[in-house]
């Protein structure tokens, strides 16, 4: 963890979270376009389709604002804060909103974390507004989501650098315009490149995702040759670890969203489904699963909303708590969606139901930046100061 | 991890197993090259079906099946323990399953247990040689842990039935000779009296079958709509009236109460445990190999105890002695409940092991394992919702096993 | 682990924290030598009872308590939050907990809510200063769970009534001056509109107090036999036969769903996790700190995960819009299932950290933490099952919060 | 553990675990005796009491031929195997048999493992015939029971040896005429040491045990000097792990037991008591967590008697085994208890409700000779090769 154990201890949060009314507004306005704009038929007309990426519906998210949020008004975005982005994506995970969103955001973070003004200047109007499709690549084969794990290279040629490598679960990976990428320079430092496409050198294989909502894909970096100033002049260590936290932050909203739905369908199924001349939410084996799926879900809220308070008040506790938020609702989210599948009985087995979207989806969003498991292990060195 | 015992076995059955054993390594067919169902519950395409009926027919022409069932029938009237012995071997060969599990392992048991001398004859051998499907017809879309809320009707005619009514998650019904199927028979009879038990041929007109998508987005089990399809008074098994008892005993053949005769296995075999630990050997996460975190190989070993602490349960069932005195029943009757849910945390840990790579899907090239895990995953929970929910199996042990009162 | 915010707080409420705090470090009273209850439910001894009522009391003449009850009752009629911050700073400085616990949040807030104006006015200040103490008696040894069930009754007389029955788990009993009351005033009526909810003078004749023992051995809490005791017309609180309504006002108080007023605490504070920690960077296994085992690291995450996203929750429920509009009561009915349990959690594990010495008990000169950790696991089972067990819990919170069937 | 991990994957059993009528006898007659001799209201009365090492009753359990069950006939005792010892252990763990019997049992297998016959021949007939109280000293402050942890000392001197050491949580420690200890020579090796008591350079000082049941005593060894053939004189290291191997099957077995009263105290509640006029064990949230806890039980049960039938077969698996007995046992005990009390309310609160008894134990097994924790860790080296 890039902060000192002895600031990381104090997970301040700004009482009662800085919360205002704007917040309340956006969660509202948000809910009542995505109810509108896809209902879950609509989502399963896309998934069942392999349409991972609708533009169309991208373009009316990017009019919305929702690209560039977070991103100052400087560089195009609407400059709100973290605790509004959450709310946003844990809107979007409620309705499992497909796209390349979460590759454009943290890509965004990148930037604005680890790149100089002409580069900001460059690339993030273009990403604020959603005409420029941008991702991140934040893994290679192996998994690792630590820099120590980036063993694609960048060497340094006349006016320029050649990128090689391969990189997994790029989010957008195939429909980007631009893939924010970490290499190893021959003096092993890593540096992030930000790569326009297409690029005759850089290949993009869609993987079949889990999840046909995110359209990911594998992309081969064989010798791609870009200018000097594709390289990113922060500090890459800095936006690398900010790319981090701010992604476990949006996946923790993200998947309490998600688990939500979850816990809404079966409170809902538990309510219509009647066996033994009784609505099965009679019975405590169908009931305490709900309740308890509830009670982690309003833990995992907490800890995600905590945690984007944390990050818009700088606080040195923010990683901490947005590890903490990955690593509760990833399993709240998965759990939820075992139950669920499990409370809906034979007919949740089906692809008719709708749970089965939701199952996919946590099973992604465990895997991705780091699991619990992963998690737990770096929060183990804040709490015992080592 | 461990094989079966074989030191105390005595000469006879030793020199049995050797020579099964040797027939496996001989006899196991080659991986087809297409993608094979994980269990019956996954069988879609033809050439799937054909594959695993003619290993199924290789089997029982070898003499290793229904080696319990009388000779008269197409068995050999062994001892269960050579059927088992067969099991064992089968298992540990890694051999393809028995794809007529249905037949094997509930219908035909059954029909041991009430059919008649003509019905006996008529459809053991064919279940045997895998000539004949089986399928089951008891749930409906408004009857599923409350079975006996069935609404299907077969109202009499001069010659035998006329079925009417809607089965769901009819496994094997798309290739299926026979459906064991429950129907109402009587009205106005108390809910479960009502109830009577036949064997249906799925060639009678008035019968549709329709295949179901499962959460895998495969195939494999299917709805029968029947608008009054006829079968014929030998359809009958037992007495009119008799179905919801003749039911609870198929059901417990299913659920492994009984022990499973004919051949197939119902537990998760040792060799998953094993997979989960191979997997952790080559899976690198965050650098190292995810064997090598003491997280996880604690998470495994909790598995690997249950699995094994399942497994010896398995032999000590056989025990009387080595049981509770005061509830002889209790470790068959769990035996679904916990392999099911075992089963369920095992794949569902190896997605964790996974990490990233668990994102990717059936048909992805770099899938690990061709993406198996997360395949088998979604799979296990055909097993803790099918053949009674595990909150069904909890109300059963509850209430026969320990006395409880009925929670209904 | 973590402290609670102070950047975004009004100056004036800075600083009253840094006096309360200041005041802390001055007053805190030094540890008296003697053992002391781990909570309220465990006051056994006089000078148990009479340190703790002592430090009360020191509180509230330092202008600590009841910041938020009004002026004319003994209080100061600030807004919650002035409590809230004495409330954060009692915990934080470890000092001991303030032993009229069920007077400051249970019967005070409820005769606040329900009470008339005289008798406001006579109980409310002598709660805040301890000179009288409070118990409960709302469960009896058939009505736990199902309190609705109860049998004492309230049979009327010329100035008052005649109180006939037995109570049990009546923490404080024996020191109590008074007692919340819940008792059947009519017989024919539904099983909930016959109760009627009384201030009940511990001191009436026909009184008999008998301590019970925990699970620890320890006593603390009471069973109060009734034999026909007298108490006044001005003992009703409330009308006749709405004593149901207002003991659930009182429980939504003792549960933490309504937060707590008058000052004590009720989560389980950050510190039993540093404390657990602590203890792991202490205690050896097998030759090396239980600190540096991964698989105890991983675990004590966990519990310290679910305790920060529990602190956060209680900062979250204050704020609408960070809560579900359709569950606004979510949060806060689910606070004392989640802490209690947690709290098991937490003793439970820290008893595994130990060790072998966690077979050493009470009064054991080698017993590390003078045994506190078994101790407080089984005082743990008071929280799960006092104030409605965790069982009662998730029923009130499938069908309050989220709208499914009764089981019952 | 000392197997080699090829052999220990082999975890045979043999078929049908050898279970002959002679088991069957074994358990109906431990049962008819425990019922009568101790039922629950004489239990508490010497748990009540303190009275955790009765006289009487260790001498009719003696009488039975219980102590010397496993040691061979040549040593006195009955020569019946592990499994037999098994269905014992189980039987009195249901009633909490209070007393020093694990120590006599394990001083016994250290005896024979580890000791030459003059040695055997001196001790165990008394050990078999329970005139000769013993004990074994598996533990040091800092709770280690491998043999690593051994920071006790003997030193040679002429004739004889000077013990220096401190031992806890020694079962009947303060009542045992011999204690067998292990000790660290100057040349590093350990030795197992019987010494006879009194000494009196050996104090022992009760402990208070959360457990009243067990007689547990610290024992300082302040130079003992003990003589030349104090040393038993066998393979050390190999006695030491059959003590520990055997002591994880006993305390699984007895564990059994335990969580098998438990489980019987719960049902019979669930039955009796009515709350919302039903019998609460109409209620899902009763009922699941009983049949957790019988399912528990059962395997908890299935791995006990495989382990002692791995035993009496010497099959190389038996540590393997006995370690997941005890892993699971123990967590299985430990559960049982948890949800013992809380189903019986506050009732289960109560020093009244037997389960608290059960309880104590329960902490008490799960503490002993490595916890859950603990195996699991072992078991992994076995699991992954290494």
């Amino acid at each position: 963890m890039s902060t000192k154990s002895s600031q990381a201890l104090r997970l301040e949060v700004p009482t009662d979270f800085g919360f205002t009314e704007e917040h309340a507004l956006l969660r509202q306005e948000t809910r009542r376009f995505l109810n509108e704009r896809l209902p879950m038929g609509e989502l399963r007309k896309l998934a069942d389709a392999g349409i991972a990426f609708d533009r169309g519906l991208w373009k009316e998210i990017a009019e919305l604002g929702w690209v560039g949020l977070v991103l100052p008004e400087s560089m195009g975005g609407a400059g709100l804060g973290w605790l509004h982005l959450a709310i946003l994506l844990e809107e979007m995970g409620r309705r499992l909103v497909p796209g390349p969103f979460l590759g454009s955001l943290l890509a965004g973070v990148a930037l604005r974390e680890g790149a100089n003004d002409a580069q900001q200047a460059r690339w993030c109007p273009g990403i604020a507004s959603g005409d420029l499709v941008a991702t991140i690549a934040l893994t290679e084969a192996g998994g690792a989501f630590e820099t120590s794990g980036v063993a694609g290279t960048a060497d340094p040629v006349d006016g320029g650098w050649v990128l090689r490598g391969r990189k997994t679960h790029v989010l957008g990976g195939a429909d980007a315009g631009l893939v924010v990428a970490p290499f190893r320079e021959p003096s092993g430092a890593v540096s992030l490149f930000a790569v326009e496409t297409p690029n005759a050198a850089l290949t993009a294989e869609r993987e079949t995702c889990i999840d046909a909502t995110r359209p990911t894909a594998r992309l081969s970096f064989d010798a791609v040759r870009v200018a000097r100033d594709a390289r990113l002049e922060g500090d890459a260590a800095t936006a690398w670890n900010a790319v981090l936290v701010r992604g476990c932050a949006a996946i923790a909203a993200e998947s309490v969203g998600g688990a939500e739905s979850v816990l809404l369908t079966a409170r809902d199924y538990a309510i219509a489904r009647k066996q033994f001349d009784r609505q099965i939410g009679f019975f405590q084996a169908i009931k305490y699963p709900i309740v308890d799926m509830m009670c982690g879900i309003e833990l995992a809220r907490s800890l995600a909303s905590g945690a984007a308070a944390a990050l818009d008040a700088g606080s040195p506790g923010a990683e901490t708590l947005a590890r903490m938020a990955k690593a509760h609702a990833s399993d709240v989210f998965a759990n939820a969606v075992r139950k669920g599948v499990q409370i809906h009985g034979g007919y949740g087995f089906t692809w008719d139901c709708d749970v089965h979207y939701f199952f996919r989806r946590a099973m992604w969003s465990r895997a991705m930046l780091g699991d619990a498991i992963h998690q737990r292990r770096k929060l183990a060195d804040v709490l015992f100061d080592r | 991890m461990s094989t079966r015992p074989e030191e105390t076995e005595s000469k006879e059955n030793a020199e049995f197993r050797r020579d099964v054993r040797a027939w496996m390594a001989a006899n196991k067919p080659a991986h087809p090259g297409f993608k094979l169902p994980q269990s019956f519950l996954e069988v879609e395409s033809e050439r799937q079906f054909e594959f695993l009926r003619a290993w199924q027919r290789k089997v029982y022409d070898a003499g290793y099946l229904g080696l319990d069932w009388p000779a008269e029938y197409g068995g050999k009237g062994d001892p269960l323990k050579r059927q088992r012995i067969v099991s064992q071997e089968l298992n540990r060969a890694g051999a393809p399953f028995l794809v007529n599990v249905i037949g094997l392992q509930w219908a035909g048991p059954t029909i041991l247990a009430f059919g008649t001398e003509e019905q006996k004859k008529r459809h053991l051998q064919p279940i045997l040689s895998c000539e004949e499907i089986w399928c089951q017809g008891f749930s409906e879309p408004g009857a599923g842990s409350d079975l006996a809320s069935l609404t299907a009707t077969a109202e009499p005619t001069a010659d035998g039935w006329l079925v009417t009514g809607h089965k769901v998650w009819t496994t094997l019904a798309h290739v299926a000779k026979w459906m064991i199927l429950l129907a109402r028979t009587d009205q106005a009879a108390h809910k479960y009296a009502g109830i009577s038990y036949f064997l249906f041929p799925m060639d009678a007109p008035g019968v549709t079958v329709q295949p179901l998508v499962k959460m895998t987005g495969e195939g494999g089990f299917n709805q029968v709509i029947f608008d009054q399809a006829p079968m014929p008074k030998s359809a009958l098994l037992g007495q009119l009236g008799q179905g919801w008892q003749i039911a609870m005993t198929t059901l417990t053949f299913e659920r492994g109460a009984a022990e499973g005769t004919g051949g197939g296995q119902a537990t998760p075999s040792e060799s998953s445990i094993r997979a989960v630990v191979d997997l952790a050997q080559r899976v690198r996460r965050e650098g190292r190999f995810a064997a090598e975190d003491p997280v996880i190989r604690d998470r495994l070993v909790q598995l690997w105890i249950q699995e094994e602490g399942l497994r010896l349960t398995g032999q000590r069932a056989r025990v009387a002695g080595l049981n509770m005195d005061d509830r002889p029943l209790a470790t068959r009757l769990m035996n679904k409940l916990v392999y099911s849910e075992l089963g369920q945390n095992l794949t569902e840990f190896a997605c964790e092991v996974l990490g990233p790579d668990a994102a990717l899907w059936l048909g992805d090239p770099c899938a690990p394992d061709k993406a198996e895990w997360p395949r088998a995953y979604m799979n296990s929970f055909g097993v803790t919702i099918g053949g009674g929910t595990s909150e069904v199996q909890r109300n059963i042990i509850g209430e026969r096993v320990l006395g409880l009162p009925k929670t209904k």
